[in-house]
């Protein structure tokens, strides 16, 4: 996949129509779900997304969390389908495992839109805005070849950390989508494969990479699949005085990777962030746009791409922090 | 006719043997009495015979066959059936439950509770016990646990009946109540051996009697033949046995006054003072309060009203660190749950409640803390091969010194002695005695409880007489006698 | 009269966790309307189910004196198991699917029991805490269960299978029914048989139990495969209902599944405890959950409501026994 | 001769542990090259220490007979405390962060004892267990730690307060520092005072050592408020490490921390332990997580060789006291 920023559906025309949707009268009530599976910043912004969204259309709206348990996320579905309530806005918890709830409450008749992960093979999805973490993987992956072409002569050595005991599937595809774009400098070696999502878990284990590998030539990139494991990395590296030494490149962007990323200490180059608020609010949109009727086309989601941050271009960075500033209040 | 033999039968603890060698054999249709101090191996024997324990060498043998036993349940099968001197009762059951417990009556694959309770109503009054069934055994007082351990003994009808002093928390009418018991089981040629420190009382219930010393075998008597002195040189060698000495004088000063104390159900209107250096008894029968009197005044369970003055002063919201600052020192009956904790070693066991006086500020001074330890061992005799081995590993009446040594360190001012002798052996209670009248002479008054009448008449200055949660008299010693003081105690007007 | 006052009194007593139930429902009834519907009931009971089955496990467990905090990697374990036998028999062209996942639930139920008797074969041979040892075991069941699946879902299971997590008989959940029959069935063990009160005598005193002829140690490895078995089964009824087996199923359940056992009234202590106790502290956790999700009350509220209940049920728990006494 | 033979075989059951830590060290050492250096070495200390202060107060807590699985939440709110109180008063213009950020750590570990306080006082005066109290607890400040935070990392914090979790003072990391602090001062208090001895005592048997004086209560009061000042104090240096505070910091680590008390020899029945031998634990473990990572063993694999491994150690430790006795 491309990083076809054209795929991704503007948000400005997409409450402009708001309006025109809210004005419809004599509607009977509706009222609808939206289901995030964590408890982090992203999620939660996520599901701040799908509020604001309910809220702007004038529909209720009933929010939960799954907590990366998939039979809560069952649970959740079934509650939700024995209520009666018009549809549903979900992040699953897997392309596989969580179709099976969803099927069901949509032969009950209640619309499913998805946000965040893409569902297998799901006819039965009336919508959705997903991200491609093959492509959140490749996008970072692309700003780490240049950066060793340019600044490290083609000659690196990489240790990368993951969370696949959290979310496989999602921590594989970001890996793949990184490291193939490295696979074709020759003198690139990737010398570590750990996992580690939360901050705290990352500092440690990069830690431990770092001093273990001082002595066959040290670490040049550190690559995290996620937040956590980011925001750790870079802490890590300026704990261990790697500054200028050791760089790190990562997904996902908030407030903290953006400080890092503006801070002169030069350890955090580039990393891939997305939009959770709008990903949410444009999953509950399409979903209410279902529930009333303007339906779009069933089984097709919409891939929301990453917005590259890196220091080269400060002006985009400092823009996607104002809007992050914005939603987080 | 049935033999139970065991031959040569040793084992063995780290530093300690417990039975040495031990030959010896008991016939049907009679009572045994088997005794040694404290100690002695005793216990020992019972659970090696019971499957408790496997011995590290020998064996023995039921009717000339030899039995090997893996656990407790195959010596219930064989017919041997123990009363241990531990309580072993399982709380959260009933009173039927505890005493069918592994072999409760099936109707097909479930239990027949109905059965149960009829069978355990029978068995109950059968011996004469007043206890309902369907009653939770947390429910129960001490004396009726024993009562219950010993008809779950009795229940399976075995072929052999170890009894591991049955009768220390038992008072005089229920002994007589157990030793009713034996004498049908005796007629029912039933191997009956029976655990005692109250020598007394063999003469009445036992036909021979088998002496351990220092887990060896001293030998083995027909009881009419003997004298209550041989036993006792059987048992220790030599040893005096004292009486109180007469240069114990008792203070004019009231130390401890205690007016109108109450608890609801319990005990009320409880009025007595003990005067500077005395030791004062208190007698009375099983369950007529004098523990939770005794614990009420050292602030270990409440009390409804009253007053309690300690040396002019009135103490209010008594509690044990308040107690024992003001120099108050309570021994639990219940040494086990109450007086020790088990895991702890020795010389620990041993500094429990003086730890302010060994502690400089928060520190523990070690080297004060190695004297204590040493002089409470040095003077209570205490058997022990090492201060660092747990307390548990201890016999009784070593861990009753342990007991009284942790509170002798706190150089108390008045002490409370509940049941001190309870299952311990005629030496090591003189020895207690002597360490009561030492106190008595140091200026430290005692409050002592016990079962065992005669030892109130030899030991106290005054006896006060407990029932049903009353003072109901009191009698200096030597104007009574072990039947006078009985007969007060229960009140039988 | 005095006598009627007495009974109400026992009654109180006795059902006093039931009361607070009803008290706490009709509250979530006036809020949220859909609440008192028989779907969203039933809901609640098949919700309850999978944790359930395992609850009544862990209520001998702890009756016994032990914990078993494996349970959860169990869980996942049996969904990959069950599913990876099913797909690579029909991969292998030796059964379809739907024969060969009989086969898969079976084997996770051997594998489970393997486990438990693991478990407690330790705790009696060794003397090692439960706590300890399932910890350990915690881990490595969950490694296994991550090397097994590839940390991948599962997926290899035929249609039919959805009917265990899924299905309805006669309107009511599958899972409800089978929560519904492994309660009569522990109940009647714990009740009614031998081993029922060897449980309770094991738990409330070893060493008296022992030395009654109670053969404590296989009482303990019973209870401890007994749960395992109850956790691969809610494990295959979790699979069924999402119609996958991954590592991460049933992460952080052992404390829900503990928590119900206490609320309803078991002692970590031991010999105490009742298997109705913990259907009801199933059914409270269970009508808690579905209420604040109905009411929609913030996540975070809801850890907060969660907790003080937890403690406010054991607390009246408590308070009632010590009247008791 | 015999006295040398006994005085091996009495070292060697005094340091089992210690010995097996040497053998598994010397193990890593040929496999990973890296692992023997000092650089390494203190940076497995500086890994230990965020657990490790907990896991002494936790320590004392298990002698005690207690429990306490809250101590997670209170590393994630301490955290957010510290970074809340910092901005905040930075931002109404009372204080810069530089200063605020003391008074931060200050309200934390108020807010800690307190916390400490209501699960002691809970457990004493309703005798409810601390496993159950401090479930519940483990709820309700993870809620309302995210209800703080609104669910957001806090980093409101000033440049100099990384020094405490990652500083280093003479090429010591200061939070290895602190935690030899922390051991001394615990391992000195349990062994050589008067509350120390009384925490055995209060563990081995309650009523014995209320009997004999000992304040019971009290005692498990100030336990359960020093685990909880000590979580608050890895809390802090966790968001020192990380610079910022968050609701789900400290997930799990109550397992950590409790395996490497029980590795280090404690009971889980109280009465029973050694803050060195916790200390023996955690670094077990540090070393364990820190050679797997630089063998840079797949994370399933980690998982069970963890699990085997805590299994492994208790059980020498059972062995090696049985032994004894
Ligand atoms: N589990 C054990 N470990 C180590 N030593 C033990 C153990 N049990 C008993 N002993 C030791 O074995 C010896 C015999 O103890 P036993 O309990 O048989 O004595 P006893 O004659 O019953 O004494 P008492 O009259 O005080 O009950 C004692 O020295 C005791 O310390
Ligand atoms: N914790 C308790 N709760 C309720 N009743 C109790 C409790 N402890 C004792 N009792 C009751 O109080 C009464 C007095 O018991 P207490 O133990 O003080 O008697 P005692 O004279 O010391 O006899 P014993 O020799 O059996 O100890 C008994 O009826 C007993 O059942
Ligand atoms: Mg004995
Ligand atoms: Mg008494």
């Amino acid at each position: 996949a491309k990083p076809a920023a054209s795929e991704a559906a503007p948000a400005e025309s997409a409450s402009a129509e708001t309006a025109s949707s809210e004005a419809a009268p004599a509607e009977k009530e509706i009222t609808v779900a939206g289901v995030v599976f964590q408890e982090d910043q992203f999620m939660k912004l996520m599901q701040k997304g799908y509020e604001e969204a309910a809220k702007n259309l004038g529909v209720k709206c009933m929010v939960s969390n799954t907590n990366n348990d998939q039979a809560k996320e069952a649970e959740l579905i079934n509650t939700y389908v024995s209520q009666k309530i018009d549809g549903i806005a979900i992040a699953p918890l897997n392309d596989q495992s969580s179709m099976q709830a969803l099927k069901a409450a949509s032969e009950k008749g209640l619309e499913i839109s998805v946000g965040n992960t893409k569902l297998k093979d799901a006819p039965f999805v009336c919508g959705g805005y997903t991200s491609d973490n093959y492509m959140l993987g490749q996008q970072t992956g692309e700003m780490a070849k240049k950066f060793i072409e340019e600044k490290l002569g083609g000659k690196a050595r990489v240790a990368v950390v993951q969370f696949k005991s959290q979310l496989p599937t999602q921590s594989t595809e970001r890996m793949n989508g990184f490291v193939d774009q490295l696979k074709d400098l020759p003198n690139v070696e990737i010398v570590a494969d750990q996992d580690a999502w939360m901050q705290d878990q990352a500092v440690q284990v990069v830690g431990d990479l770092l001093t273990a590998n001082d002595a066959k030539g040290g670490i040049d990139i550190v690559w995290a699949a996620n937040d956590g494991g980011t925001i750790g990395a870079v802490m890590a590296v300026k704990n261990a005085g790697k500054a200028g030494k050791t760089f790190v490149f990562g997904t996902d962007a908030a407030e903290q990777q953006v400080a890092m990323i503006k801070s002169d200490d030069n350890i955090l180059q580039c990393v891939t962030g997305q939009d959770p608020f709008q990903i949410g609010y444009n999953t509950m949109e399409v979903l209410i746009k279902a529930i009333r009727g303007e339906k779009g086309e069933y089984g097709k989601e919409t891939i929301v791409p990453g917005i590259v941050l890196s220091r080269s271009d400060i002006a985009a960075v400092d823009a996607f922090a104002t809007v992050l500033a914005e939603k987080t209040k | 006719m049935s033999v139970l033999r065991a031959e040569n039968i040793t084992k063995n603890y780290p530093g300690t043997v417990a039975l040495d060698n031990v030959s010896v054999a008991f016939e049907s249709g009679k009572v045994h009495a088997f005794i040694g101090k404290n100690g002695s191996g005793k216990s020992t024997l019972v659970k090696v015979f019971s499957g408790a324990i496997e011995p590290s060498a020998g064996c023995f043998y039921l009717d000339d066959e030899k039995i090997t036993l893996s656990n407790p349940q195959e010596a219930i099968e064989k017919g041997i059936s123990t009363v241990y001197q531990e309580l072993s009762l399982i709380p959260g059951l009933t009173v039927a439950e505890n005493i069918f417990m592994g072999r409760l009556p099936m109707k097909g694959p479930i239990i027949d509770w109905k059965k149960t309770y009829e069978m355990a109503q029978k068995i109950l009054d059968d011996l004469n016990v007043n206890i309902s069934p369907k009653q939770l055994v947390a429910d129960l007082s001490m004396w009726q646990c024993q009562m219950i351990e010993i008809v779950k003994a009795m229940s399976t009808y075995p072929k052999v009946l170890l009894l591991d002093e049955p009768t220390s928390s038992l008072a005089n009418h229920e002994t007589e109540l157990l030793f009713e018991m034996i004498r049908n089981l005796k007629k029912k040629d039933v191997i009956i051996i029976y655990i005692s420190h109250r020598l007394q009382e063999l003469w009445e219930i036992a036909d021979t009697c088998t002496v351990l010393r220092d887990g060896k075998f001293i030998g083995k008597t027909i009881m009419k033949e003997t004298s209550h002195k041989q036993l006792v040189n059987m048992m220790f060698g030599d040893v005096e046995i004292k009486t109180r000495p007469d240069d114990l004088t008792v203070g004019d000063k009231p130390v401890l006054q205690i007016n109108n104390l109450c608890r609801k159900g319990v005990f009320e209107d409880i009025t007595f003072e003990v005067r500077e250096k005395e030791v004062l008894g208190i007698a009375g029968m099983l369950g007529s309060g004098r523990t939770e009197l005794l614990k009420s005044i050292f602030g270990a369970d409440h009390f409804d009203s009253g007053e309690i003055i300690f040396k002019g002063k009135k103490i209010t919201n008594p509690n044990p660190v308040k107690m024992r600052n003001a120099g108050f020192a309570l021994t639990p009956e219940d040494r086990k749950n109450e007086g020790l904790i088990q895991i702890m070693p020795v010389y620990g066991n041993l500094c429990v409640a003086s730890l302010d006086y060994i502690a400089k500020g928060a520190f523990i001074r070690k080297n004060k803390e190695q004297e204590y330890v040493r002089r409470q061992v040095k003077d209570l005799q205490i058997k022990v091969p090492d201060v660092h081995q747990p307390v548990s590993s201890l016999s009784g009446g070593n861990q009753q010194k342990v007991v009284v040594g942790n509170w002798l360190n706190t150089n108390p001012q008045i002490m409370f002695f509940d049941e001190p002798s309870r299952g311990i052996d005629v030496n090591a209670k003189q020895q207690i005695f002597q360490i009561i009248w030492d106190q008595s002479r140091k200026g430290v008054s005692s409050i002592m409880v016990s079962s065992e009448l005669e030892e109130l008449i030899e030991v106290c200055h005054r006896i006060l007489i407990m029932k049903d949660g009353k003072i109901v008299g009191e009698v200096k010693p030597e104007d009574v006698t072990v039947q006078d003081l009985y007969a007060l105690c229960m009140g039988n007007d | 009269m005095k006598t009627a006052s007495f009974n109400f009194q026992k009654f109180l007593k006795t059902y006093v966790m039931e009361i607070v139930l009803v008290i706490i429902s009709i509250c979530i009834a006036f809020s949220a309307p859909g609440f008192l519907t028989a779907a969203n009931l039933l809901n609640i009971l098949r919700n309850t189910s999978l944790k359930g089955v395992i609850a009544f496990g862990m209520t001998m467990v702890i009756i016994c004196g032990e914990i078993d905090l494996s349970i959860s990697s169990t869980v996942a374990m049996s969904g990959i198991i069950t599913a990876l036998v099913s797909g690579k028999l029909a991969s292998a062209g030796i059964m379809p699917m739907e024969y060969g996942v009989i086969l898969g639930v079976l084997l996770a139920m051997i594998v489970a029991a393997l486990v438990g008797t693991f478990n407690g074969w330790v705790r009696t041979k060794f003397n090692i805490p439960t706590f300890i040892i399932t910890l350990a075991m915690m881990n490595v069941l969950y490694g296994l269960s991550a090397i097994l699946s590839k940390g991948f879902p599962v997926t290899t299971l035929p249609a039919w299978f959805s009917v265990l997590g899924a299905g309805q008989i006669a309107g009511i959940p599958v899972p409800a029914i089978i929560l519904i029959i492994v309660f009569a069935l522990i109940h009647i063990v714990m009740q009614y048989t031998k081993f029922g009160r060897s449980v309770y005598a094991a738990g409330g005193n070893p060493e008296s139990a022992r030395l009654s002829g109670v053969n404590v140690k296989r009482v303990k490895i019973v209870v401890m495969i007994a749960v395992q078995v109850l956790a691969a089964l809610g494990g295959i009824m979790c699979s069924s209902q999402v119609m996958s087996g991954a590592h991460n199923f049933g992460k952080g359940w052992e404390m829900d599944v503990i928590a119900s056992v206490i609320i309803g009234g078991a002692s970590m202590n031991g010999g105490i405890g009742k298997v109705r106790g913990t259907f009801v502290g199933l059914i409270f956790l269970g009508v808690l959950m579905n209420g604040m999700t109905l009411l929609n009350i913030n996540e975070y509220i809801q850890y907060v409501v969660r907790g003080g209940l937890i403690l406010a049920a054991v607390l009246v728990n408590t308070l009632q026994s010590v009247h008791k006494k």
